[in-house]
């Protein structure tokens, strides 16, 4: 196998099967990150009830089962690297799907030529049928793709309700014009954004919190915050980078209440995510990446009994498992 | 051990008490309270108070200066502290604006002083996008060296183009129009006590060569204009774009923020208005050269900001004027002015890195930090 | 333009001159940078210090022009002792007290350039009042030569006198020239090679690389960032003897200008690089030097700045890229 | 009845605080010495330069000349002493018009001696002249400064215009250059100067080039003079850059006379650029210090040097104004004083024209002999 040519960073932590113990202090690494977290918080409770559906931001809305995303045959090299090589699958609206594989796999990597932060070398992301091409990160958000962050970036010294405002300000217009002379374009938009932000905070039980700064927030809050903030550029699609790193099992359970209430409100939702237990729990479709390369794709039953998923996740699928 | 840390706590409820009370009064009150803080300051030329007023130059004139460092400093203040950009070479705007009202009032046209403001403030906004738009896409500390050397580019094309008056610089700019309205006494406390002094007055809005005040009077008018611009602007959409960028351009940009154009228009509008402050300049002092614009002062413009506190509005109106105040209070060090002040950065830096009034919001986020402290030492003791 | 063809070994020459010099205050800011990711905006003025103490020293042993080989190379080397010894204590001084107190309070980077420019007024206006000051402790007669007109120029007698050495296109390259050129590189080697090669240089680069990483292997930041200054003092006093030698005048002021330039020609180089500073330097001196000759003196920050503005938008690292941990040296 | 009020009392603590300074003095000051006092004016002149920050030096080096005319004058008064005002500009235009201003409104202040540089007089001089305040500047040497009808403007000394052709005149006549280089150093002072030499020399002009203030490294210009073959170089600029320009050229070889004005005629100049300074020609529109032994023997014996640059036209213009109060005169009646002034100084005649120029205006040259800079006669 070619792969301990692989040089990206994160290699250390690659988990070969013969090292499987290795992957215990990873836990114990997320289990630090918790700690962080003010152990007297209680855990926040989400309202399912609150009408959180993306709103009408001019881009045609396809319907259930048809496809929103199609990652066609991408290739992507740093230098001599291949980081993704020739991966395709796609993404239809209405469904959960969840991209795995082990660390150094490429998820991420993945997820950023599909929101634009890097370029294909070749092959295409095509949304909606039309190529993404050479398009801007925040065009592309507003084309209706959001994404939230396998660590945390929130504007950490702004309040929880501006992190939100700030998405939902993706597709406003006002200007320093209608600022200054606070023009109705301005007070529409403002008293509109505040009650969708607000809805959003509701729906994530941090309505409480709004007036906190993002810093503050304990961890689990700031995870909330941030698929809070992606949910209000009211996206088509809804990309989730390891929403559960640093969860306690609870923890990672009410998330995937979250993930599919998420998606009853009309999202679709794309999940990469380690744990195999919350991916199977939760998606529609899963597709397996390896050093690159898509090695799997159907749905969880299918990739749970797929020897080359078993293969490339053994350690993990037993240590989780348990 | 936790005796340090119950001490500023204690003391945090009484500042927020007074803050409370202030808030807690009616708007009335509050109304009436702001109008006399406002009539003070306008007046505060002619009252002639006592160890505030300067003894080495006209207290009038220093509070001109003091005014225009306060309006660079709003200026700077959404470059660097809004948008989080670092502009070492904000005198460039300052003397773009001063020369262009220079140049259309007195060295190449004679426009009307009414005309020519708003086009120097155009002209300061557009060098804004001419040096942002190649510029702002370079990393932040770049960004540093590169408008300081646009700063030291403007000065030597003003000291080497003749077109622009070269050294010599631009004399007889004309002054405002003028509306003599009424006069206002002015307060003489030799007798140690205030009088009213009937025989030096303050013409209202008459535009001399021999009277500071109703420049100031201008510049102060100004200063609320610019003020109520920043107030609304930053409680805006652009004002959370802006700081959205300074926080994490990345994730701004992938929550939909063009930070690129944000980070143009935050430099524009600065620019702007330290293209206007240049203006005001030139028309008080009635002459320019680039003597006027030499790069230290660019570099006291950004101590201003952030010695006040930058993103803190009110603060960086403290820090210009501690900038721009005390060096003429104090001009009896003369010679030691630049190594007090130099003294005065460090120490600032050292002990109050977030400047003498940093913005409300991270006074919060300290006091948080201080209660997660709190708490975790109560756990390590525990 | 005729005037650049007809002399270019001339201005060639002259401008690697002062671009050695450019280069060696460079790897100053180089170095901070790279290990502590801040403009050491007072930097200048550690060099400052070093033509002021290369000058004194001159004096104090009674330097002369004519006098025999030896001598003039016992004062040479004592001008480099003299020098590096100055600036590297100002440079560590200055850390001690302008940097260190914040890094221990995580003070923001703009807080960091504001205390260094404090540092930097500071230390400008000390050796700008040493007269004042001389005369507080009552030594101003006693040190009448060396505090007097401390606003002014302070001149060096013309120890070496330049003489041509070969010619070459018409310009005479003398001793002085040579000096300054092929001992500004020299320097460079060995600094190359001690970065490269010691214990500390590695400590160095690792903290470059990442800070916390470096932290658990055992690196004692402090003491890296400690010695990252020294060095980058010592090199600002070589600098500042190979300036001394070729300009002959310095002033309290003197280093700002440098200073601007020199972290001009480590950004263009690509800051935090060593090798690029180096570059950066060489390139920055010739281009002003050909920017001169065609477009007048009086342009020539102009062009030394506009270069930068080009190269940092077609290469916005600069010329060899950046990072003091990733690239070799 | 406000007004008086507001008099009386500056004028009883004035009279206090020159009671107690009699005393200090050891002087025969009795307290009817200061009620006498009273009937003094209690003047002031005033000192309007760079007194700190790094332009100083010219500014200290007037104010010494100042202070020798204050003590031959106090000395002469000491019932009625006239005392020194500071207004230290530091040179800086933007601080100029708030010192004017209080200046102006100081009603004890009958004259001042400077602004020191043309910028600072171009942004205080019209509040001067609005108030009708007396500035005599030693050494503001813009030609265009008389051109702006201030009835209070009066100049110590020759301007630019005068001094330029009397350099290129010398660089023709005495030095019979045929080739010539000239480098301003892009101020106002040099600019200006070099400009009128460039005119005057006409095609006898080999190349031109512009330096920077506080630039250090000249060798571009250095090129440019060696290539050019010129024999003369005249740099219209100061001493901080003429130093380390003639110490490059002469470390490149460059072998021909170097021509500078008033500007870097001070001693710093020969300290700094050390044996490179020799032969140097500096043309002044200043009397030698031989022409007038009594001031330069007074000067030494005060300050331990030699009278500098400026320091005779400092001396020259507070008697002008001491004279004034002496005789009588106050701030209003000063102006006519002033312009009808006619006597011998040490550095000139003292009479001004209508413009407020010099009338009777020398150009001597100098140069520089054994670290000593030596009169070479008047350039007529």
């Amino acid at each position: 196998m070619p792969e301990p040519t692989q040089p990206t960073t994160g290699d250390d932590e690659t988990t070969t099967p013969a090292a499987s113990p290795a992957a215990a202090p990873a836990t114990t690494a997320g289990a630090g990150e918790h700690r962080l977290a003010d152990p007297a918080d209680e855990v926040t409770e989400i309202n399912p009830g609150v009408d959180i559906a993306p709103e009408d931001i001019g881009v045609p809305v396809v319907s259930e089962g048809e496809r929103l995303l199609e990652v066609d045959e991408v290739t992507l090299r740093f230098g001599g690297v291949v980081a993704l090589n020739e991966v395709s699958f796609h993404i239809n609206k209405g469904e959960i799907l969840g991209l795995i594989g082990p660390n150094g796999a490429g998820k991420t990597t993945c997820f950023n030529v599909m929101t634009g932060v890097y370029q294909p070398t070749s092959g295409a992301v095509r949304y909606l049928g039309k190529p993404l091409g050479k398009r801007k990160k925040f065009q592309i958000t507003k084309l209706g793709i959001a994404r939230t962050f396998q660590n945390i970036r929130l504007f950490a010294n702004m309040t929880a309700l501006e992190n939100v405002l700030v998405g939902v300000d993706a597709h406003h217009t006002t200007g320093v014009v209608s600022a200054m002379f606070r023009l109705p374009k301005h007070r529409k938009e403002e008293s509109q954004g505040y009650a969708r932000a607000m809805e959003l905070l509701t729906f994530m039980g941090l309505d409480g919190k709004a007036d906190e700064l993002a810093r503050n927030l304990p961890y689990g809050d700031q995870r909330r915050l941030e698929i809070a903030r992606a949910l209000a550029t009211s996206p088509q699609l809804l990309c989730l980078d390891e929403p559960a790193a640093g969860f306690n099992p609870a923890e990672k359970a009410k998330l995937m209440e979250l993930i599919r209430t998420i998606r009853d409100q009309g999202y679709t939702v794309l999940l990469i995510e380690h744990d195999m237990k919350l991916v199977m729990g939760v998606t529609d479709r899963i597709v397996v990446l390896e050093f690159g390369r898509k090695i799997a794709e159907g749905s969880p039953a299918e990739i749970r009994d797929n020897p080359a998923v078993i293969a490339a996740y053994l350690g993990v699928d037993e240590e989780d498992a348990s | 051990m936790s005796t340090p840390t119950s001490a500023p706590a204690a003391r945090k409820p009484a500042t927020r008490g007074f803050k409370e009370r202030v808030d807690h009064l009616p708007r009335s009150v509050k109304i009436v309270l702001w109008v006399l803080f406002a009539l003070f300051l306008f007046l505060l030329p002619l009252l002639n108070i006592p160890f505030i007023t300067t003894e080495g130059s006209d207290f009038g004139g220093v509070l001109f200066t003091v005014a225009t460092y306060v309006l660079v400093a709003l200026g700077l203040n959404i470059v660097v502290g809004y948008a989080g950009l670092l502009d070492l070479g904000y005198v460039g705007f300052y003397a773009v604006g001063a020369y262009t009202v220079g140049v259309l009032t007195s060295e190449h046209a004679h426009l009307s002083w009414v005309v020519v403001v708003p086009i120097a403030i155009v002209v300061a906004m557009v060098s804004g996008v001419i040096l942002g738009a190649p510029t702002l896409r370079v990393r932040g500390d770049y960004l540093a060296i590169v408008t300081l050397g646009f700063g030291e580019i403007v000065r030597l094309t003003l000291v080497n183009s003749q077109w622009l008056g070269g050294a010599q610089g631009i004399s007889d700019i004309p002054k405002p129009p003028s509306a003599e309205l009424f006069e206002v006494p002015s307060l003489d406390w030799s007798s140690g006590a205030p009088v009213v002094d009937l025989d030096t007055t303050s013409t209202f809005l008459k535009f001399g060569i021999n009277d500071f005040v109703p420049y100031y009077w201008l510049a102060l008018g100004i200063i609320g204009l610019v003020l109520l611009f920043d107030i609304l602007v930053k409680s805006s959409r652009v004002g959370r774009a802006w700081e959205a960028t300074r926080e994490d351009e990345d994730a701004a940009e992938l929550m939909g923020v063009p930070t690129f154009r944000f980070k143009l228009l935050a430099f524009a509008l600065g620019a702007a208005i330290g293209g206007l402050s240049g203006a005001l300049f030139a028309t008080k002092a009635g002459f320019i050269s680039p003597d006027s614009f030499q790069l230290l002062l660019s570099i006291l413009f950004l101590a201003a900001v952030v010695v006040g506190g930058a993103g803190n509005r009110w603060g960086v109106i403290v820090g210009a004027i501690v900038v721009g105040y005390f060096p003429e209070r104090f001009r009896d060090f003369a010679d030691f002015r630049v190594l007090v002040f130099g003294l005065a950065l460090m120490l600032l830096a050292i002990f109050r890195p977030q400047g003498l009034l940093p913005p409300r919001r991270t006074v919060r986020a300290k006091r948080a930090d201080d209660r997660q402290a709190v708490l975790e030492e109560g756990e390590a003791s525990a | 333009m005729q005037n650049l063809i007809d002399n270019f070994f001339s201005y060639t020459i002259t401008g690697l001159t002062i671009g050695a010099v450019y280069a060696l205050v460079a790897l100053g800011y180089t170095l901070v940078y790279g290990v502590l990711r801040l403009i050491n905006f007072a930097h200048s003025e550690v060099f400052m210090y070093g033509t002021f103490a290369a000058l004194w020293v001159v004096m104090i042993l009674g330097g002369h022009p004519g006098a025999g080989v030896g001598q003039v190379i016992f004062w040479v080397a004592m001008m480099f002792v003299a020098a590096m010894a100055m600036s590297g204590l100002v440079a560590v001084l200055l850390e001690r007290v302008a940097y260190r107190p914040l890094r221990k309070r995580n003070a923001p980077p703009l807080i960091a350039l504001i205390s260094a420019i404090g540092a930097s007024f500071v230390l400008a206006e000390i050796m700008g009042l040493r007269s004042r000051i001389a005369g507080w402790v009552g030594l101003d007669d006693t040190l009448r030569d060396y505090v007097r007109n401390s606003r002014n120029n302070a001149g060096l007698p013309t120890i070496i006198q330049p003489q041509p050495i070969f010619t070459i296109g018409g310009y005479h390259v003398t001793n002085v020239d040579i000096f300054v050129i092929v001992g500004a590189i020299a320097i460079m080697v060995i600094l190359d090679q001690f970065v490269k090669r010691s214990r500390l240089g590695r400590g160095i680069r690792a903290v470059a690389m990442d800070p916390e990483a470096a932290a658990l292997m055992g690196v004692n930041r402090d003491r890296v960032i400690q010695v990252t200054f020294l060095v980058g003092g010592i090199m600002a006093g070589a600098a500042a003897v190979f300036y001394m030698l070729k300009i002959g005048i310095t002033r309290y002021d003197a280093g700002f200008i440098l200073g601007v330039k020199a972290f001009t020609a480590a950004v263009l180089g690509g800051i935090g690089n060593l090798r690029g500073a180096l570059l950066g330097g060489f390139v920055l001196g010739l281009a002003e030097n050909y920017g001169s000759a065609v477009v007048g003196s009086q342009w020539k920050d102009v062009v030394a700045f506009v270069l930068l503005v080009l190269i940092l938008l077609f290469r916005p690292t600069g010329l060899l890229g950046e990072s003091l941990g990733k690239a070799r040296a | 009845m406000r007004s008086t009020l507001k008099f009386a009392v500056p004028l009883a603590v004035a009279a206090l605080a020159l009671g107690a300074c009699g005393t200090k003095g050891g002087d025969t000051t009795t307290p009817a010495a200061s009620g006498g006092a009273a009937a003094c004016g209690n003047y002031k002149i005033g000192m309007f330069g760079a007194l700190t920050g790094p332009n100083a030096n010219l500014g200290i080096y007037i104010q010494n000349g100042v202070n020798l005319a204050l003590d031959d004058y106090n000395k002469k008064h000491a019932d009625c002493k006239v005392t020194l005002e500071n207004y230290d500009s530091q040179g800086d235009p933007t601080q100029a018009p708030a010192l004017a201003k209080k200046a102006i409104d100081d009603k004890k202040v009958v004259g001042i001696v400077g602004p020191a540089f043309s910028g600072e007089s171009k942004a205080a001089d019209p509040a001067f002249n609005e108030a009708g305040l007396v500035t005599i500047t030693p050494s503001a040497t813009n030609p265009a400064l008389a051109d702006n009808g201030w009835k209070t403007f009066f100049r110590a000394l020759g301007n630019d215009a005068t001094q330029g052709p009397a350099a290129a005149k010398y660089i023709k006549d005495t030095l019979k250059s045929t080739k010539t280089f000239v480098i301003d150093d892009a101020s106002e002072y040099g600019k200006g100067l070099a400009d009128i030499v460039r005119k005057d020399l006409g095609s006898q002009v080999v190349g031109n080039d512009t330096i920077q203030q506080k630039q250090t490294d000249f060798s571009a210009s250095v090129t440019k003079v060696t290539s050019s073959g010129a024999d003369a170089l005249f740099f219209g600029g100061y001493s901080p850059e003429a130093a380390p320009l003639i110490k490059q050229l002469r470390d490149a070889g460059w072998k021909g006379t170097f021509v500078v004005a008033d500007g870097v005629k001070d001693q710093s100049f020969i300290d700094n650029a050390k044996d490179a300074a020799e032969g140097t020609i500096i043309t002044c529109p200043c009397v030698p210090p031989d022409v007038a032994p009594d001031f330069q023997s007074a000067y030494k014996a005060k300050y331990n040097e030699d009278p500098n640059t400026y320091s005779g036209e400092g001396y020259d213009s507070a008697t002008i104004l001491l004279d004034g109060i002496a005789a009588g005169k106050d701030r209003a009646s000063m102006v006519d004083f002033v312009k009808a002034y006619d006597k011998k100084g040490v550095t000139k005649q003292l009479k001004f024209d209508a413009k407020g120029e010099s009338a009777d205006i020398k150009v001597f040259a100098y140069k520089v002999e054994n670290g000593k800079i030596v009169s070479v006669g008047e350039i007529k």
